[in-house]
């Protein structure tokens, strides 16, 4: 029965989201206001119960006087985060939404040197590893055609420049033209990534009218 | 091994930052010319000259995740954008899809405020958490493009492919669109989407373009110079590889 | 790149576009102009503003329009020998300054200089009046009259070299023989002039602060205002005045003027039967009586000076950057015969106001001097004044000349412009009004002398570039008259930008051109020159912008309507107006300080005036509407996308078509996925990751059910979820719970959910860490995880994400931990790519992208998400790709058409 | 203006602790890292109570206002308080939460990116109307060339060549090299972006 009604209310507000391809109108806004409203909902349900109880309240209750004295900081600051609520108090949060930044700021530089330049320029190498490959032309030549799709790329995005007599911003011949080999990399990548964002968009649609002829029967 | 190569790039950069922020010049860094920000200069000028309003969504991006840096980049573009619109008829509005960067939205534009002379004018609301998950986020803020008076949205920080709606609402109310995401399918949709889209890592030069203030021209500066580091360790490691010594 | 506008939208588009992104209209159009900064001011069609207007004052100009229509036949009987009007709307004598807006080639002139007298006017006429105007000093020493020297500028010219250059580009248009006429019959008229009761001490600056300090006056009887400080004000600026003979009878005929009595401007008293008789009367302005000391001067200088103002602006134009409408007189300057008005002329809001007659305020003032309470245009005078200060902070900074001389001359600082525009924002005015007023007073600042300011706010400054032309040009005792020329002519453009009567209602109350004030004295001396109009020409009928273009000569005996009541200024800026002054008995003469009427206003100033006055004309524009036709196409090219997508969708699933096969080809980053899954060991703990929103879970489903229906069924491992995102340990119980319910997987023993992991890659990597820490919950100890403590005791981790950078977070952040355990991608097709180099570099050890990623593991005959949709999928994507191609060939030709109509 | 101070100080500091603790190869510093960024998780889910109120604010405010189009704010707070209270009340995993997942969020979330499929599609054909360069030329031409190529044709399969070389060329290859430069570019300006932030040249929390 649940099933059910769950499956009507689901129908009804795909039909007023998808309303939206004929004009924006009062159901969408109704549709998107009411799931704006529920999505916040379920959200903060979850941080109370997945992490507010059992990362600060349990262990303020249940913890060990080490845990307890370990956790008096993130409550000092969960308090004064909270602060923020009031807009007369709200510069009390500053020490916390600073412990946010600071966290991010090294979690930004970790990630960005860690997860992706080292990794991603040893991975720029690898085909050139003829010596163990099976088949080393065809594997060099696609590493070669990466190699320089990644470099061009990245000179692309060289924003340094010199001021030319006539006051223009320029930058010098050989990183302009290495550039436009960027910008055709840049602009297929693109592309590729345009059409599988589509492709996720269309079996989205494919999904949602399918459930709708579900509830018929189709 | 990665762990000390990393702490080395990290010395480097943070080395290089600090000594091109301090550095003295004479004239100041010039930088190739991007037609997005200069579409965003005159958008926020126009802002106050017309009374319009300026509706900047800065993302979703945690700050506990690398996505987080799209986020601070943004709030470093709304620092630039919010002193220079402070004094319209209608100051701009702020969506954010990440409570902790809502928060700091709020901040950042009370600074700009502030800066600006009209710290009377700040309102907390201005700056607004428009939805917790991407979607609801993104639906959200549809509402405030669509809202009256709005000629410009800019979209800059960590959206992923849902701000295809944003776009899409923008478009339908003719605003002018200035859009960056760090999500290269985010970049695809804008590219395609949005009038002058920005793409890679011009994101992060946003606050370099809009505000002259030395450490963001400095950042750029580091980018540039680490940039070609890495297309030289690309090649050298490229050419080890090959001959097999690596 | 600089961005270029849209004429129709008004949005940015890139300066090498043709077509605007917005509207798709071309860019270079010329209609539905809308000013933005740096933008030159071009023709305003002020007409498309009719529909902005409030109702009442939609109202006020239809009956003004309708009284017009009537005047106007009236207006032609009683000038018979005037030559007919011209077909445009205006009067005769705007039509006369609109043709000469016309090619040169047409030798057409206004209509006043065509009832000018010919060249060879009475030579008595001309020493009556040459030789009287040289004796003047504009410096003050005795007698003095400031268009003294402007008069003899033709005396100087007859010596060649003196003559100024503006003087020549008129001598053409003044050899007409229809001027003769017209002097004759205005000479016909003169015996009827009174002498003006008004003394020299009446005489106020036509400047808003000027006039509306009796205004203020006027409403000071219920603000009671202290009469001494109107006094005081009055006696500042008129120190600065040139000094006149005083008459007793001025100060006897100022008497009437002290207390209530207060008698408004003639123009204003429409409601007294003289004005009723002045609305009758024939609309050749009064001013046009003045041509006989214009044409005595014509034979040097022939034509007024008006039309040669464009000499002084030609220069700052060139060099400055000035607006556009100034390029007229710039253009006009180039060749002689071209001393014409603008084009733009008849279409200006003047000449829209010239069709009303009179604005539509008036009505409202009708009975102001029975009783004090004025209009609001007046009564704002009051808090202007007092909210002096302030606006003198706001300011502008090119702007600052000028403060500092208002704040010497008390009265004259009330005239500033950016007060009167502070004044107008303190109105709730509509806000296309609102900004129209506030045009008014940057439009007057942005010429090179100030229209609506008064001389004596001018005393210290330095004159701009261009009046050197006159420097040059003229002797040192003429030099004071010379610089006024331009102010009138500054005057018309500036009061261009007003397209709607409430706006020009304003620009009456403020903006008495103040070449009036140089001009008028001469005037008195030359009583005969008085007559001509006087019962034609109800002054009351002469909007400002109007007397702004009065050729400073004609000007002189131009206002005075003997049928209306109240003294006759009979010299000074108001000379021949009747009534005007009603403070000027409360006023002693004083001795005219020398004053110089240069301006102080350099370059940079005037650029900027210029910057603010385009900027303000923007806000006066009515915004056209956004291409009204492409936004309809745009939207049916929506519904046509829409509808043919869901025809195609419906249609294929509806009809569980099934007739395209399933794709064969194994991708390389595939490959490896189901040898490397089933090699794990039976009932192996497994982490499923579930890090994708429900926005795209029909797609994750779709890819994910068949490696998991496939994976599941054979190895049947202990399943673990966890997910980064708050919904997605919902998804993953919706997925085992109707997709995978076949597998009947059991909760606990076979399936565990931890749920919700906070904290992004700090949350990945404390999991990676400490499992058990990092969701601290009793569940771990459940058969389906009891074994694992750390992430290394999972024999494989699935990822399923929607997100690249997701996925290169847990990839980064578990690399170490995972201990050498595989790591499968199952990804949004949108992140697949971008996840691909994590694969092809061995980061992971297998990736399925989207629904073909789902479908190359799925077997034809099961039942699955993918093999449903996969139909309907092809022939959506192949319809997509067709639409994108043919579509995009579409718009690329018709983008490059549109682009070259916008070049054309 | 010491609460700012005190801000960046902590910034400053958390910052380069947490940092440290991951480029410096001493296991010592692990736990403290990680007990670090513990405390940042549990302070972030305060800002996302925080955030609620900021919902819950704005939209009371458009209904106290009687702004236009209030009633949907009145109704967005109304769907929320529900929410919330049957979450606290039952939890995530209980039975309405469960129906309000998969009866609103769920399908919701699903319609809207449903409507991207059209409006992608609008997008892309009317880009080159919108921009002519060589960029979005070849942005078009792979996009289309992307998505036929994947396709299958009834009883055919694949398209020969289409489908087994060139779309397997121009996503691995081609376009990975790009993603990859697109990759690193966007990593060397997070690294920046996150030492401004270090150095308290950036500071979001207010102050400068």
């Amino acid at each position: 029965m649940s099933d059910f009604i769950v499956g009507i209310v689901g129908f009804l507000f795909t039909i007023m989201i998808l309303s939206y391809l004929i004009g924006d109108n009062f159901l969408f806004r109704l549709a998107v206001h009411i799931f704006v409203g529920a999505s916040a909902g379920y959200v903060a349900t979850v941080a109370i119960h997945q992490v507010i109880m059992p990362y600060l309240i349990v262990p303020l209750i249940q913890g060990s006087m080490k845990e307890r004295t370990l956790l008096a900081i993130p409550l000092i600051l969960f308090v004064l985060m909270l602060m923020k609520i009031s807009p007369r108090l709200s510069w009390m949060g500053g020490p916390a939404v600073g412990y946010l930044v600071g966290a991010g700021a090294a979690v930004a530089i970790s990630g960005a040197v860690l997860g992706t330049i080292l990794p991603q320029a040893g991975a720029a190498a690898q085909p050139f590893d003829w010596l163990h490959n099976p088949n080393p032309l065809g594997t060099l030549i696609n590493g070669a055609i990466m190699l320089v799709g990644t470099v061009t790329t990245l000179v692309y995005f060289q924003f340094g420049a010199h001021r030319a007599e006539d006051g223009s911003v320029k930058r010098n011949a050989l990183v302009e033209a290495l550039a436009w080999v960027g910008r055709l990399f840049v602009a297929l990548t693109l592309g590729v990534l345009f059409a599988g964002v589509f492709s996720a968009a269309l079996t989205a649609l494919i999904e949602r009218i399918n459930s709708l002829l579900a509830l018929f029967g189709f | 091994m990665n762990q000390i190569i990393a702490l080395a790039l990290v010395l480097f950069a943070a080395l290089l930052l600090l000594a091109l922020s301090l550095r003295k010049r004479k004239s100041p860094a010039a930088f190739r010319e991007i037609a997005a920000f200069a579409r965003l200069r005159r958008a926020a000028g126009l802002a106050v000259e017309d009374g319009t309003r300026l509706h900047v969504s800065i993302g979703r991006g945690s700050l506990l995740s690398p996505r987080g840096a799209a986020s601070l980049s943004a709030l470093a573009l709304l620092r630039q954008v919010g002193e220079q619109t402070s004094t319209s008829d209608r100051p701009p509005v702020v969506t954010s899809g990440d409570p902790a960067v809502a928060a700091l939205s709020q901040d950042t534009l009370q600074a700009a405020y502030q800066a600006a002379g009209v710290a009377e004018l700040f309102q907390p609301n201005s700056g607004k958490l428009s939805g917790l998950t991407p979607f609801s986020y993104a639906a959200s803020a549809m509402d405030v493009a669509r809202q009256e008076y709005v000629s410009t949205n800019v979209l800059v920080g960590d959206f992923g492919s849902e701000v295809a709606l944003l776009t899409e609402a923008s478009e339908r109310e003719h605003a002018t669109i200035v859009a960056a995401a760090a999500d290269p399918s985010a970049q695809a949709v804008l590219f395609a989407s949005a009038a002058e889209p920005l793409v890679g890592e011009e994101l992060f030069a946003a606050p370099a373009y809009m505000g002259a203030d030395p450490s963001h021209r400095a950042s750029l500066q580091a980018q540039d110079v680490m940039r070609w580091l890495l297309i030289l360790g690309l090649l050298v490691a490229a050419a080890l590889k090959m001959a097999g010594a690596l | 790149m600089a961005d270029i506008l849209c004429p129709h939208c008004g949005m940015p588009n890139a300066s090498e576009q043709g077509v605007c992104s917005f509207c798709l209209k071309p860019l270079s159009g010329k209609s539905a102009e809308v000013y933005r900064p740096g933008e030159a001011p071009t023709k305003k069609t002020t007409a498309e503003l009719e529909s902005v207007l409030p109702e009442w004052l939609r109202e006020a100009r239809e009956k003004a329009r309708l009284a017009d229509a009537e005047k106007t036949a009236q207006e032609t009987q009683a000038a018979a020998e005037r030559p007919a009007p011209k077909k445009e709307e205006p009067p005769d004598f705007l039509a006369g300054l609109a043709s000469l807006g016309k090619d040169d080639q047409d030798d057409e002139i206004p209509d006043w200089m065509k009832t000018a007298p010919p060249v060879s006017a009475p030579s008595i006429e001309k020493e009556k009046t040459f030789p009287r105007r040289q004796e003047i000093r504009w410096e003050g020493d005795g007698v003095t009259d400031e268009v003294g020297g402007l008069a003899t500028t033709p005396a100087a010219s007859e010596n060649g070299d003196a003559m100024l250059p503006w003087m020549h580009s008129s001598e053409a248009s003044s050899e007409n023989e229809e001027v003769a006429d017209w002097l004759k019959k205005a000479a016909a008229q003169e015996e009827e002039r009174p002498v003006s009761p008004f003394p020299t001490g009446a005489l106020q600056p036509p400047v808003t602060g000027e006039l509306t300090d009796w205004l203020d006056q006027v409403s000071s009887e219920s603000a009671e205002k202290p009469a001494a400080q109107e006094d005081g004000s009055l006696n500042d600026w008129f120190a600065n005045l040139p000094r006149g003979e005083t008459t007793p009878a001025a100060e006897e005929t100022s008497e009437p003027f002290d207390g209530g009595e207060i008698s408004l401007p003639n123009w204003m008293q429409r409601d007294e039967p003289a004005a009723a008789a002045n609305e009758e009367s024939p609309a050749l302005p009064s001013w046009m009586g003045t041509f006989e000391p214009s044409a005595e001067t014509k034979d040097e200088s022939a034509a007024p000076d008006w039309m040669t103002r464009e000499r002084p602006f030609a220069e700052p134009q060139q060099e400055l950057d000035l607006p556009a409408w100034i390029g007229p007189f710039g253009e006009t300057d180039e060749s002689k015969s071209e001393a014409s008005t603008p084009e733009w002329m008849p279409h200006t809001p003047f000449a829209e106001k010239e069709e009303t007659g009179l604005p539509a305020w008036m009505d409202g003032t009708s009975d102001a001097k029975s009783e004090p309470t004025a209009p609001d245009w007046m009564t704002r005078d009051v808090p202007f004044s007092e909210s002096q200060a302030k606006d003198e902070s706001e300011t502008p900074s090119w702007m600052g000349a000028f403060g500092e001389s208002a704040a010497q001359t008390e009265n004259t600082s009330e005239a500033a412009p950016t007060q009167s525009f502070e004044l107008d924002s303190k109105f709730d005015l509509p806000s296309w009004l609102g900004s129209l007023e506030s045009t008014e007073p940057a439009q007057g600042s942005i010429e090179p002398p100030p229209a609506d300011w008064p001389a004596p706010s001018e005393t210290k400054a330095a004159p701009p570039d261009w009046m050197d032309v006159f420097r040059d040009a003229a002797p040192a005792a003429e030099t004071p008259a010379s610089p006024e020329v331009p102010h009138a002519a500054a005057f018309v453009p500036a009061e261009m930008e007003t397209p709607q009567d409430g706006q020009a209602d304003d620009l009456f109350s403020s903006d008495m051109p103040d070449w009036l004030s140089n001009i008028a004295p001469s005037e008195l001396k030359s009583a005969e020159a008085k007559e001509p109009t006087q019962q034609n020409i109800a002054p009351a009928e002469l909007p400002s912008w109007v007397q702004a273009m009065r050729p400073v000569e004609t000007a002189l005996p131009s206002e005075p309507a003997l049928t209306v009541e109240g003294p006759l200024e009979d010299r000074g800026p108001l000379a021949g107006l009747r009534g005007v002054l009603p403070l000027a008995g409360i006023i002693q003469p004083g001795k005219p300080k020398p004053q110089s009427i240069r301006l102080q206003a350099d370059e940079a100033q005037q650029a900027s005036a210029a910057l603010l006055e385009q900027m303000l004309a923007a806000e006066s524009e009515a915004r056209p509407l956004r291409g009204g036709g492409a936004i309809a196409s745009q939207s049916a090219l929506r519904w046509a996308i829409t509808a043919a997508l869901l025809v195609i969708v419906v249609l294929s699933l509806a009809t569980r078509l099934q007739i395209t096969p399933l794709p064969t080809s194994l991708p390389a980053e595939s490959a490896s996925i189901l040898p490397t899954l089933e090699l794990l060991p039976e009932g192996a703990p497994v982490l499923m990751i579930f890090d994708y929103d429900p926005a795209l879970a029909g797609e994750l489903e779709s890819a994910a059910v068949p490696l998991l229906d496939r994976f599941l069924a054979s190895r049947r491992p202990r399943v673990t979820v966890l997910s980064t995102s708050p919904t997605g340990p919902a998804l993953a119980d919706k997925l085992f719970a109707h997709e995978l319910k076949d597998l009947a997987y059991q909760s606990g023993t076979e399936y565990l959910n931890l749920g919700y992991l906070p904290g992004n890659n700090a949350g990945m990597l404390y999991f990676a860490e400490y499992p058990r820490k990092a969701i601290p919950s009793s569940a771990w100890d459940l058969p389906a995880a009891q074994d694992v403590t750390r992430l290394g005791d999972f024999a494989a981790i699935l990822l399923f994400t929607d997100q690249s950078e997701t996925a290169r977070a847990w990839i980064e952040q578990t690399s170490l931990q995972r201990a050498g355990r595989p790591m499968i991608v199952i990804a949004s097709a949108q992140a697949a790519p971008m996840i691909l180099p994590y694969a092809q570099s061995g980061q992971i050890a297998g990736l399925a992208g989207g629904l073909h990623g789902g479908a190359i593991f799925t077997s034809s005959a099961a039942e699955s998400p993918a093999r449903a949709y996969w139909d309907a999928y092809q022939f959506a994507a192949l319809f997509a790709a067709a639409m994108i191609v043919l579509g995009g060939l579409w718009n690329f030709f018709a983008g490059l058409r549109a682009r070259r109509q916008g070049m054309e | 203006m010491k609460g700012k101070l005190v801000a960046t100080a902590i910034a400053i500091a958390v910052g380069l602790f947490i940092l440290v603790g991951t480029l410096l190869p001493f296991q010592i510093l692990v736990p403290v890292r990680l007990e670090l960024l513990h405390w940042a998780v549990i302070i972030s889910s305060a800002a996302v109570l925080v955030g609620i109120a900021n919902l819950l604010n704005v939209h009371m405010q458009k209904v106290r206002r009687r702004e236009k189009n209030s009633a949907y704010s009145a109704i967005l707070i109304l769907s929320m308080s529900l929410t919330l209270a049957l979450g606290v009340l039952f939890g995530p995993n209980g039975g309405w939460m469960q129906m309000a997942f998969e009866g609103i969020i769920f399908p919701v979330e699903a319609a809207l990116m449903a409507l991207l499929a059209v409006t992608l599609i609008y997008a892309s054909v009317r880009l080159l109307r919108r921009r002519t360069d060589i960029m979005s030329i070849v942005f078009i031409a792979t996009a289309a060339l992307t998505i036929f190529a994947s396709i299958s044709l009834p009883f055919l399969g694949e398209i020969p060549i289409f489908g087994d070389v060139i779309h397997p060329w121009l996503t691995s290859t081609l376009a990975a090299g790009g993603a990859r430069g697109l990759l690193l570019g966007v990593a060397l300006g997070a690294l920046t972006t996150g030492l401004r932030a270090l150095f308290a040249f950036d500071r979001p929390f207010g102050g400068k």
